[in-house]
Protein backbone atom coordinates (compact mmCIF):
# COMPACT_ATOMS: atom_id res chain seq x y z
CA UNK A 1 0.00 0.00 0.00
CA UNK A 2 1.51 3.02 -1.05
CA UNK A 3 0.47 6.85 -0.54
CA UNK A 4 2.08 10.22 -1.11
CA UNK A 5 0.08 13.12 0.91
CA UNK A 6 -0.21 16.46 2.46
CA UNK A 7 -1.83 15.16 5.41
CA UNK A 8 -0.46 13.54 8.38
CA UNK A 9 -0.93 9.92 9.02
CA UNK A 10 -2.14 7.87 12.01
CA UNK A 11 0.58 4.97 12.99
CA UNK A 12 -1.96 3.05 14.50
CA UNK A 13 -4.41 3.04 11.58
CA UNK A 14 -1.61 1.96 8.90
CA UNK A 15 -0.33 -1.02 11.24
CA UNK A 16 -4.06 -2.14 11.80
CA UNK A 17 -4.44 -2.22 8.20
CA UNK A 18 -1.53 -4.61 7.20
CA UNK A 19 -2.15 -7.93 7.98
CA UNK A 20 -1.24 -10.22 10.90
CA UNK A 21 1.77 -11.94 10.34
CA UNK A 22 3.76 -12.45 13.46
CA UNK A 23 5.68 -9.13 13.71
CA UNK A 24 5.73 -6.02 11.92
CA UNK A 25 8.23 -3.38 12.01
CA UNK A 26 7.85 0.02 11.63
CA UNK A 27 10.32 3.23 11.04
CA UNK A 28 8.59 6.74 10.92
CA UNK A 29 10.88 9.74 9.75
CA UNK A 30 10.08 13.13 11.95
CA UNK A 31 11.07 16.44 10.59
CA UNK A 32 14.85 17.85 12.73
CA UNK A 33 14.23 21.05 14.95
CA UNK A 34 18.22 21.27 13.93
CA UNK A 35 20.23 20.85 11.14
CA UNK A 36 23.75 21.49 10.91
CA UNK A 37 23.60 22.97 13.89
CA UNK A 38 20.82 25.55 12.92
CA UNK A 39 17.68 25.29 14.51
CA UNK A 40 15.04 24.59 11.54
CA UNK A 41 11.91 26.65 11.33
CA UNK A 42 10.01 24.34 8.89
CA UNK A 43 10.98 22.60 6.38
CA UNK A 44 8.88 22.05 2.79
CA UNK A 45 8.78 18.95 0.85
CA UNK A 46 8.45 18.67 -3.19
CA UNK A 47 7.66 15.88 -4.68
CA UNK A 48 7.41 14.55 -8.34
CA UNK A 49 3.73 13.63 -8.45
CA UNK A 50 3.20 10.03 -10.35
CA UNK A 51 7.02 9.23 -10.44
CA UNK A 52 6.67 9.32 -6.61
CA UNK A 53 4.32 6.96 -6.35
CA UNK A 54 5.75 4.77 -8.99
CA UNK A 55 9.12 4.69 -7.51
CA UNK A 56 7.33 3.43 -4.02
CA UNK A 57 5.20 0.93 -5.87
CA UNK A 58 8.50 -0.36 -7.53
CA UNK A 59 10.21 -0.13 -3.82
CA UNK A 60 7.60 -2.62 -2.85
CA UNK A 61 7.26 -5.04 -5.06
CA UNK A 62 11.17 -5.31 -5.36
CA UNK A 63 10.79 -5.55 -1.22
CA UNK A 64 8.08 -8.25 -2.26
CA UNK A 65 10.33 -9.96 -4.20
CA UNK A 66 13.29 -10.17 -2.34
CA UNK A 67 11.57 -11.24 1.37
CA UNK A 68 8.29 -13.25 2.28
CA UNK A 69 6.48 -10.34 3.66
CA UNK A 70 2.71 -10.21 4.37
CA UNK A 71 2.33 -7.03 3.63
CA UNK A 72 3.87 -3.32 2.72
CA UNK A 73 2.79 0.10 3.57
CA UNK A 74 4.65 2.98 2.19
CA UNK A 75 2.84 6.76 3.28
CA UNK A 76 5.47 9.99 2.66
CA UNK A 77 3.87 13.51 3.37
CA UNK A 78 4.48 16.55 1.44
CA UNK A 79 4.14 19.99 1.90
CA UNK A 80 5.28 21.93 4.42
CA UNK A 81 6.33 20.91 8.19
CA UNK A 82 7.04 21.98 11.45
CA UNK A 83 10.36 20.29 12.97
CA UNK A 84 8.58 16.88 15.00
CA UNK A 85 6.06 16.32 12.36
CA UNK A 86 5.85 12.91 11.02
CA UNK A 87 7.74 12.98 7.56
CA UNK A 88 7.38 8.98 5.80
CA UNK A 89 6.20 5.74 7.17
CA UNK A 90 7.61 2.46 6.51
CA UNK A 91 6.07 -1.21 7.54
CA UNK A 92 6.44 -4.14 7.29
CA UNK A 93 4.56 -7.25 7.98
CA UNK A 94 5.91 -10.59 7.83
CA UNK A 95 5.81 -13.99 9.47
CA UNK A 96 9.50 -13.82 10.64
CA UNK A 97 11.21 -10.60 12.31
CA UNK A 98 14.24 -10.90 10.46
CA UNK A 99 12.58 -10.23 7.29
CA UNK A 100 10.45 -7.51 8.48
CA UNK A 101 13.42 -6.01 9.73
CA UNK A 102 15.38 -6.31 6.53
CA UNK A 103 13.01 -5.32 4.28
CA UNK A 104 12.07 -2.39 6.07
CA UNK A 105 15.58 -0.94 6.17
CA UNK A 106 15.88 -1.72 2.54
CA UNK A 107 12.65 0.47 1.71
CA UNK A 108 13.46 3.50 3.90
CA UNK A 109 17.34 3.16 2.85
CA UNK A 110 16.34 2.89 -0.92
CA UNK A 111 13.39 5.68 -0.70
CA UNK A 112 16.13 7.92 0.25
CA UNK A 113 18.09 7.73 -2.55
CA UNK A 114 15.63 6.57 -5.16
CA UNK A 115 11.71 8.42 -4.41
CA UNK A 116 11.52 11.99 -6.38
CA UNK A 117 11.01 13.98 -3.14
CA UNK A 118 13.21 17.01 -2.26
CA UNK A 119 13.57 18.76 1.15
CA UNK A 120 13.90 22.92 1.70
CA UNK A 121 14.79 23.65 5.24
CA UNK A 122 14.00 27.08 6.57
CA UNK A 123 16.81 28.54 9.27
CA UNK A 124 17.67 31.92 10.47
CA UNK A 125 20.04 32.03 7.27
CA UNK A 126 16.88 31.68 4.74
CA UNK A 127 15.53 28.81 2.44
CA UNK A 128 18.12 25.79 1.16
CA UNK A 129 17.89 22.97 -0.30
CA UNK A 130 19.11 19.82 1.76
CA UNK A 131 21.87 18.36 -0.09
CA UNK A 132 21.75 14.21 -0.57
CA UNK A 133 23.43 12.98 1.76
CA UNK A 134 27.02 10.30 1.23
CA UNK A 135 25.69 8.22 4.05
CA UNK A 136 22.51 7.82 2.70
CA UNK A 137 23.80 6.88 -1.03
CA UNK A 138 26.10 4.55 1.20
CA UNK A 139 23.00 2.82 3.03
CA UNK A 140 21.39 1.95 -0.37
CA UNK A 141 24.13 1.16 -2.16
CA UNK A 142 24.58 -1.92 0.97
CA UNK A 143 21.25 -3.44 -0.91
CA UNK A 144 22.90 -3.56 -4.71
CA UNK A 145 22.58 -7.42 -5.68
CA UNK B 1 7.23 17.09 -25.48
CA UNK B 2 6.46 18.03 -21.95
CA UNK B 3 9.78 19.44 -19.70
CA UNK B 4 9.12 19.18 -15.45
CA UNK B 5 11.88 20.91 -13.05
CA UNK B 6 11.77 20.07 -9.51
CA UNK B 7 13.77 21.65 -6.29
CA UNK B 8 16.49 24.30 -6.91
CA UNK B 9 16.41 23.11 -10.61
CA UNK B 10 13.01 24.70 -11.24
CA UNK B 11 13.93 27.47 -9.12
CA UNK B 12 17.34 28.16 -11.50
CA UNK B 13 15.10 27.70 -14.22
CA UNK B 14 12.94 30.00 -13.53
CA UNK B 15 9.38 27.74 -14.25
CA UNK B 16 7.95 24.11 -13.13
CA UNK B 17 7.21 23.05 -16.27
CA UNK B 18 6.80 24.00 -20.41
CA UNK B 19 5.86 22.40 -23.39
CA UNK B 20 8.71 22.46 -26.27
CA UNK B 21 9.03 21.53 -29.53
CA UNK B 22 12.60 20.55 -30.34
CA UNK B 23 14.26 20.32 -33.77
CA UNK B 24 14.15 16.81 -35.79
CA UNK B 25 17.55 16.20 -34.78
CA UNK B 26 17.17 16.14 -30.96
CA UNK B 27 16.73 12.15 -30.71
CA UNK B 28 18.15 11.36 -27.00
CA UNK B 29 18.61 13.28 -23.75
CA UNK B 30 21.72 14.36 -24.43
CA UNK B 31 20.41 16.10 -27.45
CA UNK B 32 17.73 17.36 -25.61
CA UNK B 33 20.35 18.91 -22.86
CA UNK B 34 22.32 20.64 -25.68
CA UNK B 35 19.45 22.07 -27.23
CA UNK B 36 17.91 23.73 -24.39
CA UNK B 37 21.64 25.26 -23.38
CA UNK B 38 22.31 26.66 -26.80
CA UNK B 39 18.62 28.11 -26.24
CA UNK B 40 19.66 30.24 -22.98
CA UNK B 41 17.94 31.64 -20.17
CA UNK B 42 16.87 29.78 -16.90
CA UNK B 43 16.68 25.93 -18.15
CA UNK B 44 20.43 26.66 -19.45
CA UNK B 45 21.54 27.60 -16.27
CA UNK B 46 19.63 24.65 -14.49
CA UNK B 47 21.01 22.16 -16.70
CA UNK B 48 25.04 23.42 -17.02
CA UNK B 49 26.37 21.24 -14.60
CA UNK B 50 25.02 17.67 -15.48
CA UNK B 51 26.89 16.01 -12.33
CA UNK B 52 24.07 17.94 -10.49
CA UNK B 53 21.22 16.86 -12.27
CA UNK B 54 19.29 13.51 -12.66
CA UNK B 55 16.63 12.78 -15.55
CA UNK B 56 13.65 10.98 -15.89
CA UNK B 57 11.48 10.11 -19.08
CA UNK B 58 8.03 9.41 -18.64
CA UNK B 59 8.81 8.99 -14.80
CA UNK B 60 11.26 6.69 -14.95
CA UNK B 61 15.49 7.07 -14.33
CA UNK B 62 17.23 7.45 -17.75
CA UNK B 63 20.55 8.24 -18.87
CA UNK B 64 22.08 10.40 -21.20
CA UNK B 65 21.89 8.41 -24.05
CA UNK B 66 17.78 7.57 -23.32
CA UNK B 67 16.04 8.16 -26.75
CA UNK B 68 13.10 10.98 -26.51
CA UNK B 69 10.59 12.62 -29.03
CA UNK B 70 7.16 13.40 -29.11
CA UNK B 71 5.13 13.14 -26.22
CA UNK B 72 7.00 12.19 -23.74
CA UNK B 73 7.65 13.67 -20.36
CA UNK B 74 11.13 14.39 -19.44
CA UNK B 75 12.01 15.90 -15.78
CA UNK B 76 15.11 17.38 -14.54
CA UNK B 77 15.66 17.56 -10.67
CA UNK B 78 18.51 17.00 -8.25
CA UNK B 79 19.62 14.63 -6.33
CA UNK B 80 16.54 13.08 -3.93
CA UNK B 81 16.38 14.23 -0.20
CA UNK B 82 13.00 12.47 0.85
CA UNK B 83 12.56 9.91 3.80
CA UNK C 1 10.77 3.07 29.75
CA UNK C 2 9.70 -0.80 30.57
CA UNK C 3 6.12 -1.58 31.30
CA UNK C 4 5.47 -5.47 31.42
CA UNK C 5 1.11 -5.69 31.82
CA UNK C 6 -2.01 -7.74 30.93
CA UNK C 7 -3.66 -5.10 28.95
CA UNK C 8 -3.03 -3.74 25.30
CA UNK C 9 -1.20 -0.97 24.45
CA UNK C 10 -1.52 1.84 22.26
CA UNK C 11 1.29 2.03 19.32
CA UNK C 12 0.64 5.71 18.37
CA UNK C 13 0.50 6.65 22.54
CA UNK C 14 3.79 4.80 22.78
CA UNK C 15 5.63 6.48 19.86
CA UNK C 16 4.04 9.66 20.89
CA UNK C 17 6.02 9.17 24.35
CA UNK C 18 9.48 9.31 22.81
CA UNK C 19 11.83 11.83 22.20
CA UNK C 20 11.04 13.40 18.88
CA UNK C 21 14.46 12.43 16.82
CA UNK C 22 14.36 12.44 13.29
CA UNK C 23 13.78 8.53 13.17
CA UNK C 24 11.88 5.78 15.28
CA UNK C 25 12.14 2.16 14.29
CA UNK C 26 9.35 -0.35 15.93
CA UNK C 27 8.73 -3.56 16.00
CA UNK C 28 5.53 -5.19 17.20
CA UNK C 29 5.13 -9.08 17.81
CA UNK C 30 1.55 -10.55 17.77
CA UNK C 31 -0.19 -14.09 18.47
CA UNK C 32 0.15 -15.76 15.25
CA UNK C 33 -2.81 -17.81 14.29
CA UNK C 34 -0.93 -21.06 13.06
CA UNK C 35 2.26 -22.92 14.85
CA UNK C 36 3.85 -25.54 13.12
CA UNK C 37 1.08 -25.97 10.89
CA UNK C 38 -1.63 -26.06 13.80
CA UNK C 39 -4.10 -23.89 14.27
CA UNK C 40 -3.55 -22.10 17.78
CA UNK C 41 -7.09 -21.07 19.51
CA UNK C 42 -5.22 -19.26 22.06
CA UNK C 43 -1.36 -18.27 23.45
CA UNK C 44 -1.30 -17.25 27.62
CA UNK C 45 1.94 -15.65 28.51
CA UNK C 46 3.56 -16.40 31.98
CA UNK C 47 6.39 -14.11 33.14
CA UNK C 48 8.40 -13.63 36.58
CA UNK C 49 7.35 -10.28 37.86
CA UNK C 50 10.15 -8.13 38.95
CA UNK C 51 12.65 -10.46 36.72
CA UNK C 52 11.34 -9.41 34.16
CA UNK C 53 11.10 -5.97 34.20
CA UNK C 54 14.54 -5.78 35.57
CA UNK C 55 15.92 -8.32 32.64
CA UNK C 56 14.33 -5.20 30.18
CA UNK C 57 15.70 -2.23 31.77
CA UNK C 58 18.69 -4.03 31.57
CA UNK C 59 18.73 -4.60 27.88
CA UNK C 60 17.54 -1.07 27.09
CA UNK C 61 20.61 0.14 29.20
CA UNK C 62 23.16 -2.26 26.96
CA UNK C 63 21.25 -0.49 23.83
CA UNK C 64 21.87 2.91 25.52
CA UNK C 65 25.39 2.04 25.60
CA UNK C 66 25.84 0.77 22.51
CA UNK C 67 24.03 3.06 20.22
CA UNK C 68 23.51 7.09 20.41
CA UNK C 69 19.69 7.08 21.42
CA UNK C 70 17.23 9.67 21.89
CA UNK C 71 14.66 7.10 23.72
CA UNK C 72 13.42 3.67 24.34
CA UNK C 73 9.84 2.06 24.77
CA UNK C 74 9.22 -1.78 25.58
CA UNK C 75 5.83 -2.79 26.55
CA UNK C 76 5.53 -6.59 27.15
CA UNK C 77 1.70 -8.40 27.65
CA UNK C 78 1.44 -11.20 29.91
CA UNK C 79 -1.65 -12.96 30.37
CA UNK C 80 -4.30 -14.89 27.72
CA UNK C 81 -4.29 -13.60 24.23
CA UNK C 82 -6.23 -14.15 20.95
CA UNK C 83 -4.48 -14.74 17.90
CA UNK C 84 -3.57 -11.40 16.25
CA UNK C 85 -3.53 -9.77 19.73
CA UNK C 86 -0.19 -7.69 20.31
CA UNK C 87 2.54 -9.43 22.49
CA UNK C 88 5.05 -6.87 22.53
CA UNK C 89 6.47 -3.34 21.36
CA UNK C 90 10.25 -2.01 21.15
CA UNK C 91 10.19 1.28 19.93
CA UNK C 92 13.93 3.47 19.34
CA UNK C 93 13.71 7.03 18.59
CA UNK C 94 17.18 7.98 17.32
CA UNK C 95 19.17 10.81 15.43
CA UNK C 96 20.20 8.30 12.50
CA UNK C 97 18.39 5.48 11.65
CA UNK C 98 20.98 2.97 11.22
CA UNK C 99 20.84 3.14 15.13
CA UNK C 100 16.98 3.20 15.35
CA UNK C 101 16.78 -0.27 13.36
CA UNK C 102 19.98 -2.34 15.11
CA UNK C 103 19.30 -0.96 18.38
CA UNK C 104 15.61 -2.04 17.83
CA UNK C 105 16.93 -5.61 16.33
CA UNK C 106 19.25 -5.85 19.03
CA UNK C 107 16.67 -5.66 21.77
CA UNK C 108 13.60 -7.77 20.03
CA UNK C 109 16.75 -10.34 19.32
CA UNK C 110 17.69 -10.09 23.49
CA UNK C 111 14.45 -10.11 24.81
CA UNK C 112 13.26 -13.45 23.34
CA UNK C 113 16.02 -15.41 24.57
CA UNK C 114 16.58 -13.18 27.92
CA UNK C 115 13.61 -11.64 29.77
CA UNK C 116 11.51 -14.43 31.58
CA UNK C 117 8.48 -14.99 29.54
CA UNK C 118 7.12 -17.86 28.59
CA UNK C 119 4.06 -18.88 25.91
CA UNK C 120 1.42 -21.70 26.48
CA UNK C 121 -0.33 -21.96 23.20
CA UNK C 122 -3.59 -23.82 22.85
CA UNK C 123 -4.70 -26.19 19.90
CA UNK C 124 -6.58 -28.84 18.87
CA UNK C 125 -4.26 -31.27 20.53
CA UNK C 126 -4.47 -29.73 23.94
CA UNK C 127 -2.28 -26.98 25.51
CA UNK C 128 1.62 -27.09 25.58
CA UNK C 129 4.49 -24.92 26.21
CA UNK C 130 6.49 -23.04 23.13
CA UNK C 131 9.89 -24.58 22.77
CA UNK C 132 12.83 -22.60 22.47
CA UNK C 133 14.13 -22.02 18.95
CA UNK C 134 17.53 -22.04 17.70
CA UNK C 135 17.03 -19.37 14.82
CA UNK C 136 16.28 -17.27 18.23
CA UNK C 137 19.31 -18.08 20.04
CA UNK C 138 21.24 -17.31 16.93
CA UNK C 139 19.83 -14.30 16.77
CA UNK C 140 20.55 -13.55 20.14
CA UNK C 141 24.01 -14.57 19.73
CA UNK C 142 25.03 -12.08 16.84
CA UNK C 143 25.43 -9.32 19.37
CA UNK C 144 27.49 -10.75 21.40
CA UNK C 145 30.20 -8.83 21.69
CA UNK D 1 15.20 -19.20 51.16
CA UNK D 2 11.98 -18.63 48.71
CA UNK D 3 11.83 -21.34 45.43
CA UNK D 4 10.35 -20.21 42.30
CA UNK D 5 9.30 -22.14 39.89
CA UNK D 6 7.90 -21.28 36.36
CA UNK D 7 6.24 -22.65 32.98
CA UNK D 8 6.83 -26.49 32.44
CA UNK D 9 9.09 -26.52 35.75
CA UNK D 10 6.37 -25.05 38.14
CA UNK D 11 3.69 -27.88 36.60
CA UNK D 12 6.41 -30.40 37.25
CA UNK D 13 6.88 -29.12 40.52
CA UNK D 14 3.69 -29.23 41.31
CA UNK D 15 3.82 -25.46 42.35
CA UNK D 16 4.71 -21.86 41.86
CA UNK D 17 6.71 -21.35 45.07
CA UNK D 18 7.87 -22.67 48.42
CA UNK D 19 9.65 -21.43 51.53
CA UNK D 20 12.37 -23.84 52.37
CA UNK D 21 15.37 -24.36 55.06
CA UNK D 22 17.90 -26.33 53.73
CA UNK D 23 21.11 -27.37 55.58
CA UNK D 24 24.01 -25.86 56.07
CA UNK D 25 25.84 -27.84 53.96
CA UNK D 26 24.07 -25.93 50.72
CA UNK D 27 26.23 -23.79 49.74
CA UNK D 28 25.73 -23.10 45.99
CA UNK D 29 22.73 -23.53 43.45
CA UNK D 30 24.17 -26.84 42.57
CA UNK D 31 24.24 -27.76 45.99
CA UNK D 32 20.46 -26.61 46.76
CA UNK D 33 19.54 -28.81 43.07
CA UNK D 34 21.05 -32.12 44.96
CA UNK D 35 19.63 -31.57 48.14
CA UNK D 36 15.77 -30.92 46.50
CA UNK D 37 16.28 -33.97 44.17
CA UNK D 38 17.11 -36.27 47.46
CA UNK D 39 14.28 -34.44 48.86
CA UNK D 40 12.52 -36.19 45.99
CA UNK D 41 8.28 -35.40 44.87
CA UNK D 42 7.62 -32.73 42.22
CA UNK D 43 10.44 -30.20 42.23
CA UNK D 44 13.08 -33.21 41.98
CA UNK D 45 11.15 -34.44 38.66
CA UNK D 46 11.32 -30.61 37.23
CA UNK D 47 15.02 -30.98 38.16
CA UNK D 48 15.90 -33.84 36.88
CA UNK D 49 17.49 -32.79 33.77
CA UNK D 50 19.35 -29.22 33.96
CA UNK D 51 20.20 -28.78 30.49
CA UNK D 52 16.33 -27.89 30.73
CA UNK D 53 16.54 -25.32 33.37
CA UNK D 54 17.52 -22.20 33.78
CA UNK D 55 18.18 -20.69 37.18
CA UNK D 56 18.22 -16.79 38.57
CA UNK D 57 19.49 -15.92 42.58
CA UNK D 58 17.97 -13.13 43.11
CA UNK D 59 16.18 -12.19 39.81
CA UNK D 60 19.27 -12.61 38.17
CA UNK D 61 21.13 -15.55 35.50
CA UNK D 62 23.18 -17.37 37.61
CA UNK D 63 25.43 -20.45 36.92
CA UNK D 64 25.73 -23.71 39.04
CA UNK D 65 27.96 -22.48 41.44
CA UNK D 66 26.99 -19.31 42.07
CA UNK D 67 26.46 -18.81 46.31
CA UNK D 68 23.23 -19.53 47.82
CA UNK D 69 21.70 -18.89 51.34
CA UNK D 70 19.75 -17.16 53.67
CA UNK D 71 16.90 -15.60 52.13
CA UNK D 72 17.92 -15.81 49.06
CA UNK D 73 15.30 -15.72 45.87
CA UNK D 74 15.85 -18.83 43.53
CA UNK D 75 14.29 -19.19 40.53
CA UNK D 76 13.84 -22.33 38.46
CA UNK D 77 12.54 -22.35 35.15
CA UNK D 78 12.62 -24.15 31.14
CA UNK D 79 14.55 -21.15 28.52
CA UNK D 80 12.35 -18.19 27.66
CA UNK D 81 9.73 -17.54 25.00
CA UNK D 82 8.74 -13.99 25.10
CA UNK D 83 8.63 -11.70 22.26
Amino acid sequence: MIRVQQQDFDVAAELAALPAAGGICVFVGTVRDVSDGRPVAAMTLEHYPGMAERELARLEEEAQGRWPLAGVAIVHRYGRLQPGERIVLVAVAAPHRAAAFEACRFLIDRLKTEAPFWKSEETAGGARWVAARREDAAAAERWDS
Amino acid sequence: MRLLYFAWVREKAGKGQEEVAPPAEVADVAGLIAWLRSRGGGPADALADLRLVRVAVNQEYVALDHPVGGSDEVAFFPPVTGG
